[in-house]
C-alpha cells in the first residue's frame, strides 16, 4: 500500500530544549503514545530541540525528571528512526561523541523529503 | 506538496525552521502574527518562495497591514485557507 | 473531506483559539466534516468551565461547546496535559481527592492515543500552535 | 532587602514558576523579605487548586501556598487576567452565576494597582516570564 | 528627590504586534492602571511592539478588539511618553506617517538609558 | 548599572532585544533555556559583554552543559543570582 519513499506514519519534530518548557516532553509522550499503538514513529530534532540529545543531562533543580529517562525509552518502544538538523549540531557545537543515542544528521532537502514522507506530522 | 502555516514573525526559529523544511513545490500561508512577514521592508525573508506565499486576509486586516502587503504575496481569506488545506497533501505547523 | 483539528494554545492568551474556532466553522460551512478537536499542552485551558471573559469579547470554551454540539463533533481533552494544568472532569476530581470540577460536558478528558487515531484516520488534520 | 516577583508564566508549560519559586525561597534564606509575588498573564495558573500533577514531580500550586503561608508572603492573582483563563474564587464565581471555584486562599484575586504598588514600594521586582 | 535624569516612575516595554497574543493587551493595562494611580509612565514600543502604532488597525475576525482603542485613550490618562525602537521602524518599514500616535524613535544607546532612569521596568 | 535575566536562546527576538537594551555596564544573566547561550559555538552572539556575562549553574546542570560552557562565563548558582540582584540596582527580565 505504501510507496518506497514512504518512512511510516508518523513524523514527530521536536524543536525544544530539554527543562525550559513541556514542549519537549508532550512531543515525547506523542510518539511514545503512537508507537504503543504499533505505528511507526520517526523523530526529528530540529534547532534546540537537537540539544535533548546532549549526554549528561540531569534532574531539574526542582527535582523535575526532564526528558532524557524518555529517550533511553525509545529503543523499548522501537522507536529508532532518530534524525537531527545538520545545522542545529553545527550550531550548538555538538558531534556524535556528545550524544546520547545516535542521531543522523539531515539538512533542509531531507527534511523536506521526510515531511514528505510521513502520513502524520506533528510539530512541537 | 505540502501547506506550511506559520503565525509567528520573520525573525524567529519558528520562520527559519518553517523554511528550511519547506520543500520545493510546498506552499507557506502567513497567518496571525506571520502577516508581519507580508511587508515588503521583509520581502527578504522570504528568498525562494515567490509564487507559494499566502497571507490570511483577515488576519492582515485586524493589524492594518492589508493593502500595506507586498505584491506577489497572494491573500486569502478563511475559506481560502480552507481550499488551500484541500489543495495541499498535508499540513504542518510552524509556531 | 474529513477534517481533524490539534490546538495546542490557550484562549486569551494566543489568537490560536480564535484561530482554531474560525478555520472549524470554515470548513463546516465547505460542507466538510470535522471528526474531532484534540486539545494538548495549553489548549487544554479551551475546556475550561469557569472562564468569564468580558462580555464585548468571543467566549472560546462556549463556541466549542456550541460547535460541537451543534456538529457533533468530539471535543477530545488529553487527560495528562489537563490534570498538571488544573483541569479535572467530577470523575477525576474525585479521583484525586478534590471537591468541584473545571472541565464539563461536551469536553472530554481522554488519552493521547485518540490524536495518533484522529490523525492517521482523518484526511486532514491542521494544528494550531501558540 | 524587600523583594517583589512578578510571574508571567504558566506551571508545566514553562520552567518559569519553578524559576521563580526556587528564587522566592534563596531570597528568603539570605535573610530578605518578599513582600508578594504577584501571578499575572498566564502566571495567574499558579493559583489553579485543582491542579494534579504526577506525584513524582514537584506541585508548584502547593509550593507557593506553603511559602506564602510560612513567610506570611501574600499571593496576589490579577483579577482581570484570572476570570479570562477560568480562574474564579467563590465569590467571583458567584458573581459570574458559575458553581464552585478554582482559586482557594492563600491565593488572592486583586486588581493591578497592587502590582504597580509592590514594584515602587520594594527595592526589587524580579520578573519571571515564560 | 529624583535627580534631572529620572523621566519617571515607569517603563512599560511592548514588545508584541497587536492581535497575536495577549502581552500587548496585558502590558497596556499595566500602564493605564499605574497612570490611573498618578505614576509618570514611559512606554517602548520595541521590536514587533512597534506595530501597535501603526494606523488603520480594525478588529480581529471573531470581534476581537484589539488594542488600538486603548492607544487612543493614553492621552486621557496623560501618557505621552512614547518612545520606539528605530531598528523596528526601518525593519517594518513604518515612518511616523503611518503611526497612530507621535512616538520619538531610539536607537539601542537611549533604550539603555531610558531603562536606568526609571524606578521600574515592566517588560511585555 | 541593571541585572538584565535572559530566558531564552540567542536566535531569539527576546536575545537580540536584551542585548540591544544593555547599558555599557549592565550586567547579563542567562537562565533557563538561555544559558544554550553559554555554549562554545554560540559566543559571537554575545559581542562586547566580556566579564558581564553571567550563566545559572542549575540550569547549566540539568541541560549537560556544565563544564560544557564558554571560558570567561561566570557560572552562579541561584544564591548568586540573588546575590546579583542586590548589587545591580534593578533587574530586567527579557523571556
Amino acid at each position: 500500500m505504501h510507496d518506497e519513499t514512504h518512512h511510516g506514519d508518523l513524523l514527530v519534530i521536536l524543536r525544544h530544549a530539554p527543562h525550559g518548557s513541556s514542549w519537549l516532553r508532550e512531543g515525547l509522550d506523542a510518539a511514545l503514545v503512537a508507537a504503543a499503538f504499533e505505528r511507526r514513529v520517526t523523530l526529528l530534532f530540529l534547532g534546540e530541540g537537537a540539544l535533548a540529545l546532549l549526554e549528561g543531562q540531569g534532574v531539574g533543580p526542582m527535582g523535575q525528571k526532564g526528558t532524557a529517562p524518555t529517550l533511553a525509552m525509545l529503543e523499548m518502544y522501537d522507536i529508532d528512526r532518530l534524525l537531527v538538523e545538520e545545522r542545529a549540531l553545527r550550531d550548538y557545537g555538538l558531534d556524535a561523541s556528545m550524544l546520547l543515542l545516535p542521531a543522523r544528521p539531515v539538512g533542509a532537502t531531507e527534511m523536506a523529503e521526510e515531511l514528505a514522507a510521513h502520513s502524520l506530522v506533528l510539530n512541537f | 506538496m505540502l501547506l506550511h502555516i506559520l503565525n509567528r514573525a520573520p525573525d524567529t526559529p519558528a520562520c527559519r525552521q518553517a523554511l528550511s523544511a519547506l520543500g520545493p513545490a510546498d506552499r507557506l500561508l502567513l497567518i496571525e502574527d506571520g502577516v508581519i512577514g507580508a511587508l515588503p521592508a521583509q520581502r527578504a525573508a522570504f528568498p525562494g518562495v515567490e509564487g507559494r506565499l499566502y497571507a490570511l486576509h483577515e488576519d492582515l486586516e485586524a493589524r492594518g497591514l492589508l493593502g500595506r502587503h507586498a505584491d506577489g504575496i497572494q491573500v486569502v481569506d478563511v475559506e481560502g485557507f480552507v481550499a488551500l488545506t484541500e489543495a495541499c497533501e498535508r499540513t504542518v505547523s510552524w509556531y | 473531506m474529513r477534517y481533524a483539528i490539534l490546538l495546542l494554545a490557550a484562549p486569551y492568551s494566543h489568537q490560536a483559539s480564535h484561530s482554531a474556532l474560525r478555520f472549524a466553522r470554515a470548513l463546516l460551512a465547505r460542507g466538510h466534516t470535522l471528526e474531532g478537536v484534540f486539545f494538548y499542552h495549553e489548549g487544554v485551558h479551551n475546556a475550561a468551565r469557569l472562564a468569564a471573559p468580558p462580555q464585548d469579547e468571543p467566549h472560546l470554551v462556549d463556541g466549542w461547546a456550541a460547535l460541537g454540539e451543534a456538529h457533533g463533533v468530539p471535543l477530545q481533552v488529553c487527560i495528562a496535559a489537563a490534570l498538571r494544568r488544573g483541569l479535572l472532569d467530577e470523575r477525576e476530581a474525585r479521583r484525586h481527592g478534590k471537591q468541584g470540577a473545571s472541565v464539563e460536558a461536551p469536553f472530554e478528558l481522554t488519552g493521547l492515543g485518540q490524536l495518533v487515531d484522529l490523525g492517521l484516520r482523518c484526511d486532514r488534520l491542521i494544528t494550531f500552535g501558540p
